[in-house]
């Protein structure tokens, strides 16, 4: 069944709603409106409000909430409206749901997903477009999943709200509706045109953890996830590269076997990301790169992020790295 | 009333769409009824302000009670500019929302049915008092004469854009006209609000503060700090709750729970605080006034909740017939402020409907030229984009090295 | 009063070092003075028991008013226990500084003063029914049996500690005693207990929860949170203020701020709210019984200001004769609680100074002994530590591969 | 004059108290009794409840109203009682005060300090021992300084409240009495003993964004900042490798030309902190350097940091990087 990422998520929840008594959704006008990217539509209908509801305006109270049902046994999968407005609830993020576990000494543990759309190309400006996940990933405890296709999305999010831990779930809203490979002027295409757009309705999970290679190479590994991969990928055609591009699909705990092996192969890598570069995950990426693959680097491990400014309004399209800067730093490490 | 067991509730609005507006659980009490509190009240004795609602026009266009004697000095000029102030925005917010439909701006957020209440405010405020705004207080700007090509520059990031780009259009700033930076992350600007109005005590700058919300960020935690802080401190802060009935799709009651009103929540605080009728600009006014006042004179914070509705959808991102009737905002029983100011104005021979008409046309031809201006600097669709260098400005007061760095790897 | 300009305030304790003790702005009411409200009352009639106090036992020890009445089947061999519940906590508290000063714990707060209201309440609960206490609360773990084996054993993080040595001393965790996990970061509970008490709703299991939070710490973002919820979706909670006037070093004045009372505070959000003589082990007994009965049934969240003071210093790392009088505890107008019924059990001839006496020296013996038995698995000064490797299990339930790596590498 | 690093923060507080009439001090019993480091005490006395003041248990309204303050012109310098407490304030710190200038285009700017105790080893257990800077390094409008002795601390802190733009000032609690090496079973030592306890009683500064060599070197060069530059000079001690110590100070803006430098001299890196690993300030360092001084590497860079677990309470001194973790990885490192 052909599937936008928005439908293949609403579908995952969809299943586990009906499957799982203990699983309750919400968020800020995610029950009757079914939320502002519409990725809860129909739901609170089909179960009611008991188990799909609206919360008021305070982020903290949403996890704070969530961390209470699940610590009771429930499975809550809540809605951040924006990754930007998750911020209040970093406290309750990552000060308790991460560590309920390890302080309560397995008595008191949180099986809960928390939703949140990410990243820029939707002229949404700075609070509309940031990618927090290295905010997640120096946090023990919480796990990091961000997908790339409809048919990873539903199956992760299946599997996040199965996990028995906290699972931060980041959906690259720029992919809701079609993949996106950084050419905003191109007219856009939908997932029904895209093999990955094909979801087959019933349960299956995605497994965290594991990344995907989207497009094997010989000569340099891109390492990205969410929306990068398609500009990776686009990346990679128009500079003639020979890259072999890994879609991370979890970022913690990271797949760091599969990386290996391919930079192990290559020899080069380039990591790529739209959040800040300073202290991004990209950081995390070339450090365990370059320790586990030191001796078959041939070129330094580059990274191409977003700038270090807050994301402009009207410059997005510049601080957004598109296939132009990726495909230069690809054939400056093929330069070395 | 007889339970058993524990059942959650989940709040509802009064109507869904394909249901008629319902407004009868609304008291809106009578015009005129409820008194001018003493400056120095205390929180104790707010209660009938606080769950009651003030209001001074009544259904005739009259304007009756003690608050209508209160502002006995407030001439028909006055509120004929405070009427032409108001058709000065509704005109902008229709055209903007014009602009936005063909492209020429990626977002915008209309005011429409609230627009006394940053206008009959703002005009009770001296120079150097500051708003911490919302993206719904453009009211506030236009009232005080911030420039419309700035304000337009901005909706259309082109060169006049004061924000040089980098804000979303309706989030805008400007800090001569009084009016604080807005953030895109609800209620932030509350405390903040409070730490400025510290700021005026501490330095004794006699000015003061005004803090605004929206009723359904009430529910953010900063709304909270912001009160408690207030409470502690007392500096010199009017924090104004806008309560629209709307957060988005999300019914006010969800935000409210079973808090009578909102100025009763504030209350709870220790902060006096009182409920207005916010579609009549006399109340608006006549509140405003006492408000300022008292907390000019060192009489402490105190707490204003507008009771509105919010006439227009959110935003352009926004289809608020999926969530309640079509027609709600004509069922609102407290009217559109504009009318109602109107009316009074004609019920004092101070306005009539050719008045009304022809200032209306001229508003338009005025605010269309104005357009044209600043159009033709660039638009969404129509781009002459400003450097993309510029994003690298004013991360820092000086640009550090590796910002540098960037800047130059970047090619602009 | 008449002001001029805006002047901030700071507010301050009725007295500081060197100063006398004074609580006479302090109005406690009398014992018996307000009635028992109806189980289903709305916030908007609970008024006088937000304002006042709720007492039960007068200055002669004689239970007496309405709520005397409501518990009037409560013996005195209930009350007896009730008695040795806090002398329990007592003796404990002062072996455990003792063992902190020694250097055998790295840490530990007393609960001096506040025993009734943890040990009156947990014995209104039911089994299933859970708290989301402070590190002030082990009275409540007390009441409730838990072992006091393992309650020391985590003092000593020693081979005994329920939580492997993970967490600080005295923040304990007892799922099947109604105990959830304690954080180091204050008002986060709050919330989590809403969160809680809906999950009691929506899998309707019978049971309800309580939550715990300090005054000082009410002007955390959760509390908020916390209120706002429980209003919104009316889950089954009580939700217990205590009240002991302070918060480290920092007055209850600057938490409080021109709020007449918490209880007030929260009525502010639409919670039926009431203020309670902490120090009062029969109010405690009675309030919480209401509370519980009126939450359990389905009737919506319940607010309780507990009125006491903190005896104690803060902590182990804490020496409250730097900002206030040496003597203030003596001075608290309502007492000490184990004094208080120790009083009203003698009035009632269910006691004496004889008993009192010897158990008090029972019970030193008791946990002396255990204190023995536990410090023989080691002690932080004595110690025999716990596999350092525990740190790297429940992270996760299933230990990631980078995990695995890292515990390698550390050769545990 | 000999001082403590908690005599030379109270010290800088002091002579810009007296300086500039913009400054204020506010935060959890900072007032009356001076705080519960006794960073502050004495200054409420001295100047009066209107510049040194208590604030309700509310770390996000204590940014908050410093913003207002700073942003009015006011030059707040704000305690959070320990920087495991800046979580519920990360949302002001992150998307508030770091952007301000930003987004206003320079109309509202924030030049204010946000102190925060960090580290652990004094038994604090997961909420008294947490190393956030990786929270702040991946925010751009922020400087992160953290100073390692008490000439520094009172430097740092002048420059940091003297600065234009908000700064994230951490003072590693361990260091506070005394210079600490890791050795918890070592009579611990006063600053008074130190030559960098030697602190000038007037105003001086110690320049944001500049490192300092502590000890040179020639075969490898380690990163360090806070308590871990001592455990560092002890790890080179104990293990006899000529290391050369670089202390920070200040993490953002990073002296890269520093950094690079000693790396291009000794050709082998080892950074080392607190914070748990994944996605660390240790991360950034290492992607920097590899890429600044590639060619120059005989080795992987090394990482010795606290486990991705929470700072737990018993076992605490076997998740600090002590000198004995570091040793081995200074051993390891020459080993290539
Ligand atoms: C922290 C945060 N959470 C969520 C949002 C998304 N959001 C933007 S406006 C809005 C509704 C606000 O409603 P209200 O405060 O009533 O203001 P109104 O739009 O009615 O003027 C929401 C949820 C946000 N901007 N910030
Ligand atoms: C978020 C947070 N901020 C600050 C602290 C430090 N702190 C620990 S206890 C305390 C005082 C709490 O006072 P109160 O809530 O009145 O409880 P009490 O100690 O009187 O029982 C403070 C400030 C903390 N633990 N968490
Ligand atoms: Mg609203
Ligand atoms: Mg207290």
């Amino acid at each position: 069944m052909a599937m936008s990422m928005v439908e293949a998520l609403r579908d995952a929840m969809d299943v586990k709603l009906a499957e799982d008594p203990g699983v309750v959704i919400f968020g800020e006008d995610v029950g009757y409106f079914g939320g502002v990217f519409r990725c809860t539509a129909g739901l609170q209908e089909k179960y009611g409000e008991q188990r799909v509801f609206d919360t008021p305006i305070n982020e903290s109270a949403i996890v704070g909430m969530a961390i209470g049902m699940a610590t009771h046994g429930m499975r809550p999968c809540v809605e951040m409206q924006f990754a930007d407005y998750m911020y209040p609830a970093y406290d309750q993020i990552t000060q308790e749901a991460a560590r309920m576990r390890f302080r309560s000494n397995g008595q008191f543990t949180c099986p809960m997903v928390i939703r949140m759309p990410t990243g820029g190309g939707i002229f949404g400006g700075q609070t509309h477009s940031q990618s927090p996940e290295a905010l997640f990933t120096h946090v023990a405890g919480l796990k990091t999943v961000i997908p790339s296709t409809p048919y990873d999305a539903k199956g992760l999010l299946i599997a996040a709200i199965e996990d028995p831990d906290p699972v931060i779930f980041l959906e690259p809203k720029r992919l809701y509706n079609g993949p996106f490979n950084g050419d905003h002027q191109a007219k856009s295409v939908s997932w029904s045109q895209h093999p990955d757009g094909e979801v087959p309705p019933d349960h299956y999970t995605v497994p965290l953890g594991k990344a995907a290679i989207r497009c094997s190479g010989n000569e340099v590994t891109v390492l990205a996830y969410g929306t990068m991969v398609y500009v990776a990928q686009a990346a990679a055609e128009e500079s003639g590269v020979d890259a072999e591009i890994i879609d991370l699909r979890t970022l913690l705990p990271l797949d760091l076997d599969t990386v290996q092996q391919s930079v192990e192969k290559t020899g080069r890598c380039v990591v790529v990301h739209e959040a800040t570069k300073t202290s991004g995950f990209g950081a995390e990426l070339i450090a365990e790169v370059q320790e586990a693959c030191f001796w078959h680097l041939k070129a330094p491990i580059q990274r191409i992020t977003g700038w270090d400014a807050p994301y402009p309004h009207a410059a997005e399209w510049d601080y957004f790295p598109g296939p132009k800067r990726l495909g230069a730093a690809l054939v400056k490490a093929m330069k070395y | 009333m007889k339970k058993n067991a524990p059942a959650l509730t989940f709040p509802k609005p009064p109507a869904r769409p394909n249901e008629s507006p319902d407004f009868s659980s609304v008291d809106v009490g009578v015009a005129g009824e409820l008194g001018v509190p003493p400056i120095d009240i205390v929180a104790a004795d707010c209660r009938p302000y606080a769950n009651g609602l003030i209001r001074v026009l009544n259904d005739e266009g009259h304007a009756v009670g003690p608050w209508a004697d209160f502002i006995d000095d407030v001439d028909l000029e006055f509120l004929t500019q405070g009427l032409r102030d108001m058709m000065t925005i509704r005109t902008l917010d229709q055209r903007m929302l014009n602009a936005q439909r063909q492209g020429k701006t990626s977002f915008y957020v209309q005011c429409t049915g609230e627009e006394a209440i940053g206008c009959a405010f703002q005009r009770q405020l001296q120079p150097g008092d500051m708003n911490f705004p919302t993206y719904r207080q453009q009211s506030l700007l236009i009232a005080a004469g911030y420039s419309m090509e700035l304000l337009m520059g901005q909706l259309y990031s082109n060169e006049l854009d004061p924000m040089q780009g980098r804000q979303l259009p309706v989030m805008h700033s400007s800090r001569k006209d009084g009016f604080f930076s807005i953030s895109g992350n609800l209620g932030t600007q509350y405390i903040q609000a409070v730490g400025w109005a510290m700021a005026n005590a501490l330095t004794d700058d006699g000015k003061i503060t005004a803090g605004w919300i929206g009723d359904g960020a009430t529910a953010s935690n900063d709304f909270h700090s912001a009160l408690l802080c207030a409470s502690v401190y007392q500096p010199p802060i009017v924090l104004n709750i806008v309560n629209n009935q709307w957060a988005i799709s999300t019914y006010t009651g969800v935000a409210s729970g079973k808090s009578r009103t909102y100025a009763a929540r504030a209350r709870g605080y220790g902060i006096p605080s009182l409920r207005v009728d916010g579609n009549d600009y006399l109340a608006v006014c006549a509140v405003s006034r006492w408000a300022l006042t008292r907390v000019r004179q060192g009489y402490g914070p105190v707490a204003i909740e507008w009771f509105t509705y919010r006439t227009a959808p959110h935003s352009t991102s926004d289809d608020p017939s999926a969530y309640r009737p079509r027609d709600e905002a004509k069922a609102w029983p407290l009217g559109d402020p504009i009318d109602r100011l109107k009316q009074h104005l004609i019920v004092n021979e101070a306005w009539s409907e050719e008045r009304h008409v022809q200032t209306q046309a001229q508003l338009l031809d005025e605010i269309t030229t104005t357009q044209k201006a600043v159009e033709a600097h660039g638009t969404l669709v129509d781009n002459k984009p400003l450097s993309p260098a510029l994003m690298f400005n004013e991360v820092f007061a000086e640009m550090p090295e590796h910002l540098r760095r960037q800047r130059q790897e970047s090619g602009f």
